[in-house]
Parts: C-alpha cells; structure tokens; sequence
C-alpha cells in the first residue's frame, strides 16, 4: 500500500549529507518548513548548495548554518540581511568563501519547473542587458532581446503546506505554495511537512502538488516563529 | 512651491488606474498606492508570491502568517481573488497580463531604461526579487521616485549610473514635483507642481526634457 | 465593477473574423468548449487558424467549418479521420488546401504555455531525431538531443469549464481541464462557457485558472453530443 | 508451441511493475495491463490528460463524460488520485517522473528506436499524441507488440523503416513470442515461450537476437 507518510527526520532525510543540494519552499514566512530546515541544522552536513527566494530565512531562523560556513552555494533572489550590519553569509560572501547565483524571481521559479519538467533550458526577456545576464546566450525573438537560461535541479525540496495525504498529494493554505510545486518537481527526494497528514485523500480537483512529485509527508506541528514574516 | 509627500505621489499614481485593471504594486512608495484606490474603480492588485485580489493590510484580528504579500505584509483577499504558485505568478507578469507595474526607482533614463535593484551596499548582499520581470513583462511600466537623491542629484538621467534592472521598458514616472512619460524621443513632462518654472525642473533633471501640449499643473489634495 | 459575464455569443465573440486564430480546449470530449464552437461555425469567417488537440472533435459536431474549407492552418497533435472513409478535412490537406501542423502533445501543451507566460522558445527532448524536429535547431544538453521549440500565441482561446464567477476564475470538473488553463493564458481573448457563472467567489484556493487570464464568461448549458467522447 | 493471446501480453507485462509505481499506459493493448495488476500492488496509472490515479474504466452507472483518460474512454478515479493540467501531465512525463510507459509498436530497432505513430496511411491524417513525450521522458519505455506483422515481416529489426517516435529509449519489449530487452548491444531475450527454439524466434526477428544467461520460458496463465 502506498503511504508517504514517515514518522521520523532521519527517514525523510535519508541520503542527506556533505554536498546536498536543497529546494526550499517559503516565501514572508509562508510554506517555509521550519521544522525540516531544523533538522538540517542539526546535521554536520557540509559544503551545502541552498536554493531558496531569500537567505535571510534560513539564516534568522537556523544561524548555525550559515555561522559554520556549512554552505558553499546559493542561488536565490535576495541575499541581503536586514538592517547596517553584516550578516555571517554576507561575511562568508565578502570573504569570496560563499557562491552566491542572483537569479531574478520569475527566471528563479521558471528554471526549478524547467529542471522539473525535463525543459532544458529557455529563453526569457527578463534580465535581457542587466548584469545578471553577463555570459549568457541572448537572442532576439520578435525584435526583443531574450537571454537562455538553464534548468535547476537538486537532490531534496523542502517545503511546508496545511495538509497532505498518504500518497504525497499536497494542498496549501493561503500563500503557502509560491515556490513548492515547482520544487517539489525539481527535486529527486521531495519532502512535506504539515500538521494534518489524515488517512483522508485530498479531493483530486483540490490537489495542489499531485504526490508523484512527493517522495516523503512528515507530520509534525508548525514551528513557525512568531516574526516568521520578517526574518 | 511644495513638492509632493510620499503619498500625495501615490495618490496621483492611482488617479491613472483604469477600471478593472491588474495591478502590481512595488515594495515601499508604491503599496501606497492601493490608499488612494478612486472609489468607483474596481481594481485586482497582483503580488508576485502568487495571488491576484490583495485586499486591505490584515488587521491584528484578521492576521493570518498563512496570507502574506511579496513584502512578506499580512494581507487580505478581495472578493475574487484567486491564488497560484509562483511560476503562474510570473507566467502572469512575463506574459504581459498585468496591465500596470508600479515600482520604486533609483533611476531612470530618458530612453526608459531602469535602475531600482542593486544599490552597490558596500558589505551587503544583493536583493534582485521579482523587479527584472516586472519591468520586462507589463503592459505599461511606472516608477514613482523622488525627484532628485537627497543630495541633489538628478534621477532622471541620460544614462543610468546605477547596474540596470531593464532597457528601455519604463513607461512613466511620478515624482514629488512632476509626471514625466518616456516617450520615443526623451522625457516628455505632462504635469508639473504649481510654483516651479520649467527651467528649474530642468535644472534638477539629468536629460533634457520636453514639455507635452496639453501639458497642466500636478495638483493633489492634502493628505 | 469587474464582471466577465457576457448574455450573447455576439459580445463573447466580438472581433472573431476572416484571419482569426483559435485555441479549442478539449480531450475526449471533456471541457470542450461546443457552444462557441457552434457559434464559429455559424459565422462566415474564412482563412482561420485552428489550434487544438484533435482536428476531429470540430469536425464531428460543427462539420461546416471544414466543409466550406474556411480553415487554412491547423496546430494539433491528432489529424486522422476515425474508420477508412477520408474526412472533408484529410481531403483539404490532401488537396494541399490545409496547412497542418503536426506537434507531440506535450510540446503542444508547453508552447501554449509559453505563449501565455512570455518564454518564446524552450529547448525539449521530445521529438529530436524524429521527422518532427526537420528543420529545427537542435542542441544537446547533458549528452542528450534536444529541439528549439517556438511558443504559440492566438486571438482567442475558448474553453468550457463547470464553473466561473464574474471575475472570470474558472474552476474545472474531473479532466475538463486539459489543455484550458495554457489556452487562456495564451489567447489575446479567453472565451469560457459555462453551467454555472453564479454570484458567489470561487474560493482563491480552488481556482485552477486565474481571472486574470480570462475575459468573457458565457453561461450556457452544456451543448456536449452524447457521443462526445467519440467524435 | 503457443503464442500468447493480448490479454496474455498484457498480464507478463503487469508482472514487472513494482509496488508504488508510476504508470502510463497507451490505447490498444496497454491498456489492457491494468486489469492483470497484481493483487499485492498498489500502482498509479498516469494519463496524459491530466490524471495520476485511474481506476476501473466505468461502468453504465458511474460513467460520467467529464471523467475521461487519454483513449476517451470513460474511467473511475482510484482513491489518492490527482487531476492537473495537460502541462502538468507531460511535466511529469518529460521530468522523469513515470516509472514505466508501456506502449503499442510497429517496430522497434536493436538500438532501442521506435516506430509507433504514423503508420503512412494513404488518404488519412497524421496522428502523433502524446508518444514521443512518454518515450523521451518515462524511466523505463516498455512496449507491446506482436512479434511480427500480419504478414510474417519482423517487427525486432535492425532500423526501423517507418517514422520514428523515439531514438534509443525502448527499454524491454513484449511480444506473442518473448520477452526481449535492448541492452547495450542488442537484443536480449530473457523469455521466451514453450516449443520454440532460439533459432525459430532469430527467424522472426530482423536484427540479431542474444540469449540472457538467466534465459527462461515465458510462461503465463490461461486467461
């Protein structure tokens, strides 16, 4: 019988370890799956590649990551703390020890469905002449000039959403979704977190993240902190 | 003369809204926007987090950490509001479906090019967000800035000094002195403060500027 | 106030004429769209270009549109007639009268979506090496063979859905869905009929294609054959 | 020696599929394999419609026109199921997302080329659906097929003489007469049925056939 659910962290995160590459879902605070982003902490993995929207997230809520150099890579499209000061990955960043690949928001989210849905690359105008374009292929398409761009996959996704099933069908809440779909499709391990994991199938017209992309649900209560918006 | 606050300038941005348009409105100066919504305009407002329909900022008894906008504000919806993941969010701005984009600028040239993302912090990251696509997709692009830098510096430039965020794609800007369009040969102004020469607009204006024929007095009300 | 709902095929169908391009939502008979397919073949327009799954669907319930050979171009995955007997429309493409498009399914799907979500052109696996890639640039990507595929766009794109509010939200019943959501993104005018077009919201989490997408809703009971699924 | 029946195909098909897995299934004989499933496997069938979760093709009382699969049959939905886009679909057949299609053939080369979809029929339209997707994307491409044409021409051949679907992706193949996979260098019998010698089924064959060390006899119920 086809059950995703898995009672354990180290279940879901099987297979994870130095060199990992991972997704993770979240956007103001919403869909981020604090609980799983946690578990990552709490590993000794290193030489991480971390693809999310913004950095500050993960490094508000899970410092020791960021504080223990454990990630050589991001792509994301915001990499700056709040406030005057430095934050560690920005020292990390300055010291030319952290990679970090700004991709503008909707390439961002185009490239992790692309890597998903076996597209290669594409072109898009966004970008077109900015530096974020520099060594990249570009080419008119009706007199606009559009710039191609790679696929991204990665070893595991991450991702929070209101409700799960036993086959890995997922429904979100609100904003909860923004990045998950397409990273649960980019991901060769897709793991879920969510308070409600019932023996019940989501309704098939309801279904947000269809469970083929789901590989594991972990049910645990939502972790998200208080400020969960601003960091 | 008395240049125009922060949400005198949202206030005239509104004004150009048309009935049943999609909007998106840019982190800071324009959220402002949505204020000064004309009350017989039925607008949808586009967040690039995935909804079309934001409604009022939440207040402390609607707060739900579950409904938050691209600035990571607390929302609500509008009656009809839809939601969507992102990759439908931006196939929606790249697509050309959003017929208004409102945005902060740094700058912008008078051939309509665009610097409002990277502010070159020293010992700070980058933030690019969803502002590339925002000015590549929209059917028209709008920058509300100040005028000129606090110290004086014009914003309206030949040529952007700042790493650019799209070529060529800004429609109109709304600044607290004037309404200048980017037209097919420069800065066309179309409204300007009372108490303010052309000459004196000009000299805090990086490029030249033209001034259109049924050009008229910016004027709002007290806010 | 927003409010799509229109109370006449003249209004849904306002600017269709000679030259017109028209995505047809459909597949085995589910969510086709047959109201404002009758509606298009009652008027006179000629040279059209037609851009659906399966030529037959048309051809079966609006026969004329084929019989008085006002389609010039057709985009579509499936272009034979059932049984032995030649169709008004193979008999065209025969004469050479018909220029017809043959596409794989899935690259079918996707460059509609491109269209609608400003991509021109993806590179695909699907197809390279077959004759359906002749003439195509084609390039490999992690040793794997790979076609330039172009996006498609069209005047309109008509669909029918179970339901629809006034601010054009469409939510679809079992597999009417299909090729709608990519249509309606990527039609200059979205046409949906629909049963249901009621005063209430859809709630913003059960929508399956935005509003934003779509610019006239038609209430209209469904004018399905029943034979649908075989014509 | 007894060839096997279709529904016979279908059923020494439905014995590799493993517990949990991700199925497509093509009109014709595939489509047939669901219903030899065996008891202790849960599998999803896909269909390039929009469905992950097909259940039993629907009776008279449950038939329901907006519930269809790829072959416009009228079908059931099985409990966990998902319906999504034709997008969505496919991005899961070319992402790599199904575990096995299984589909028909006209042939199939020693180098794992197929020939599935335009069987160039005077006087009839092309007809290409969703074949060369399931063959460039699925995990494993399985097809079913009789091991020669009606007219005794062989359908295992060196290179395929009608159009092609797919270069190089037919994983294993089924016939009346064995189970055959496209290894590295050709083909590989891993079946074969009762009361035919090696040198009666190379005679069926247009390219060169291999033997597996683990060889045996493709066996089957009377169904």
């Amino acid at each position: 019988m086809i059950d995703k659910r898995v009672k354990s962290l180290e279940v879901a995160l099987d297979g994870f370890g130095d060199g990992s590459s991972v997704l993770v879902n979240g956007f103001g605070g919403a869909g981020v799956p604090f609980t799983l982003i946690k578990a990552i902490e709490n590993t000794s993995a290193t030489n991480l590649t971390l693809i999310l929207n913004s950095i500050r997230f993960v490094d508000g809520f899970a410092p020791q990551i960021f504080a223990a150099r454990r990630v050589s890579k991001v792509i994301c499209t915001a990499a700056r703390s709040r406030g005057h000061n430095t934050a560690n990955y920005e020292h990390q960043w300055l010291d030319g020890d952290l990679e970090i690949e700004m991709v503008p928001q909707g390439t961002f989210a185009e490239r992790i469905r692309a890597g998903g849905a076996g597209i290669p690359a594409f072109f898009t105008p966004t970008g077109a002449g900015t530096e974020l374009a520099d060594g990249k292929e570009t080419r008119d398409f009706n007199g606009k000039p559009c710039v191609l761009e790679q696929a991204i996959t990665a070893d595991f996704a991450i991702i929070r959403a209101a409700q799960a099933d036993r086959w890995g069908n997922v429904r979100f809440r609100g904003t909860q979704g923004n990045f998950g779909l397409a990273m649960a499709m980019a991901a060769k391990t897709t793991i879920v977190e969510t308070d409600d994991a019932g023996d019940k199938a989501i309704p098939p017209e309801d279904v947000h993240i269809p469970g083929i992309y789901v590989d594991h649900v972990f049910p645990h209560e939502d972790m998200r902190p208080a400020n969960a918006g601003g960091i | 003369m008395q240049p125009l606050t922060r949400h005198q300038i949202a206030w005239r941005a509104a004004q150009d809204l048309r009935e049943g348009s999609y909007v998106n409105l840019g982190l800071g100066l324009p959220v402002l926007v949505a204020n000064y919504k004309p009350a017989d305009r039925d607008l949808m407002f586009h967040s690039e987090n995935g909804i079309v329909g934001i409604g009022p900022i939440a207040g402390e008894i609607e707060e739900d950490p579950d409904f938050v906008d691209a600035g990571s504000q607390k929302i609500t919806l509008s009656e009809g509001a839809a939601l969507f993941d992102s990759t439908q969010a931006f196939a929606m701005i790249r697509g050309g479906h959003l017929d208004v984009t409102l945005l902060g600028g740094f700058e912008v040239s008078e051939t309509g090019d665009l610097a409002n993302w990277d502010a070159k912090m020293a010992h700070k990251g980058q933030l690019v967000g969803g502002a590339m696509d925002l000015v590549a997709g929209a059917k028209s692009v709008r920058v509300t800035m100040q005028h000129t830098t606090k110290t004086g510096e014009p914003r309206l430039v030949e040529k952007c000094s700042y790493p650019l965020t799209g070529i060529g794609t800004v429609n109109r800007i709304y600044t607290d002195l004037a309404v200048v369009d980017v037209a097919d040969n420069g800065f066309l102004v179309r409204e300007m403060i009372a108490g303010l020469t052309r000459e004196e607009l000009q000299a805090k204006s990086g490029a030249t500027l033209m001034f259109a024929e049924n050009f008229g007095t910016l004027d709002v009300p007290e806010l």
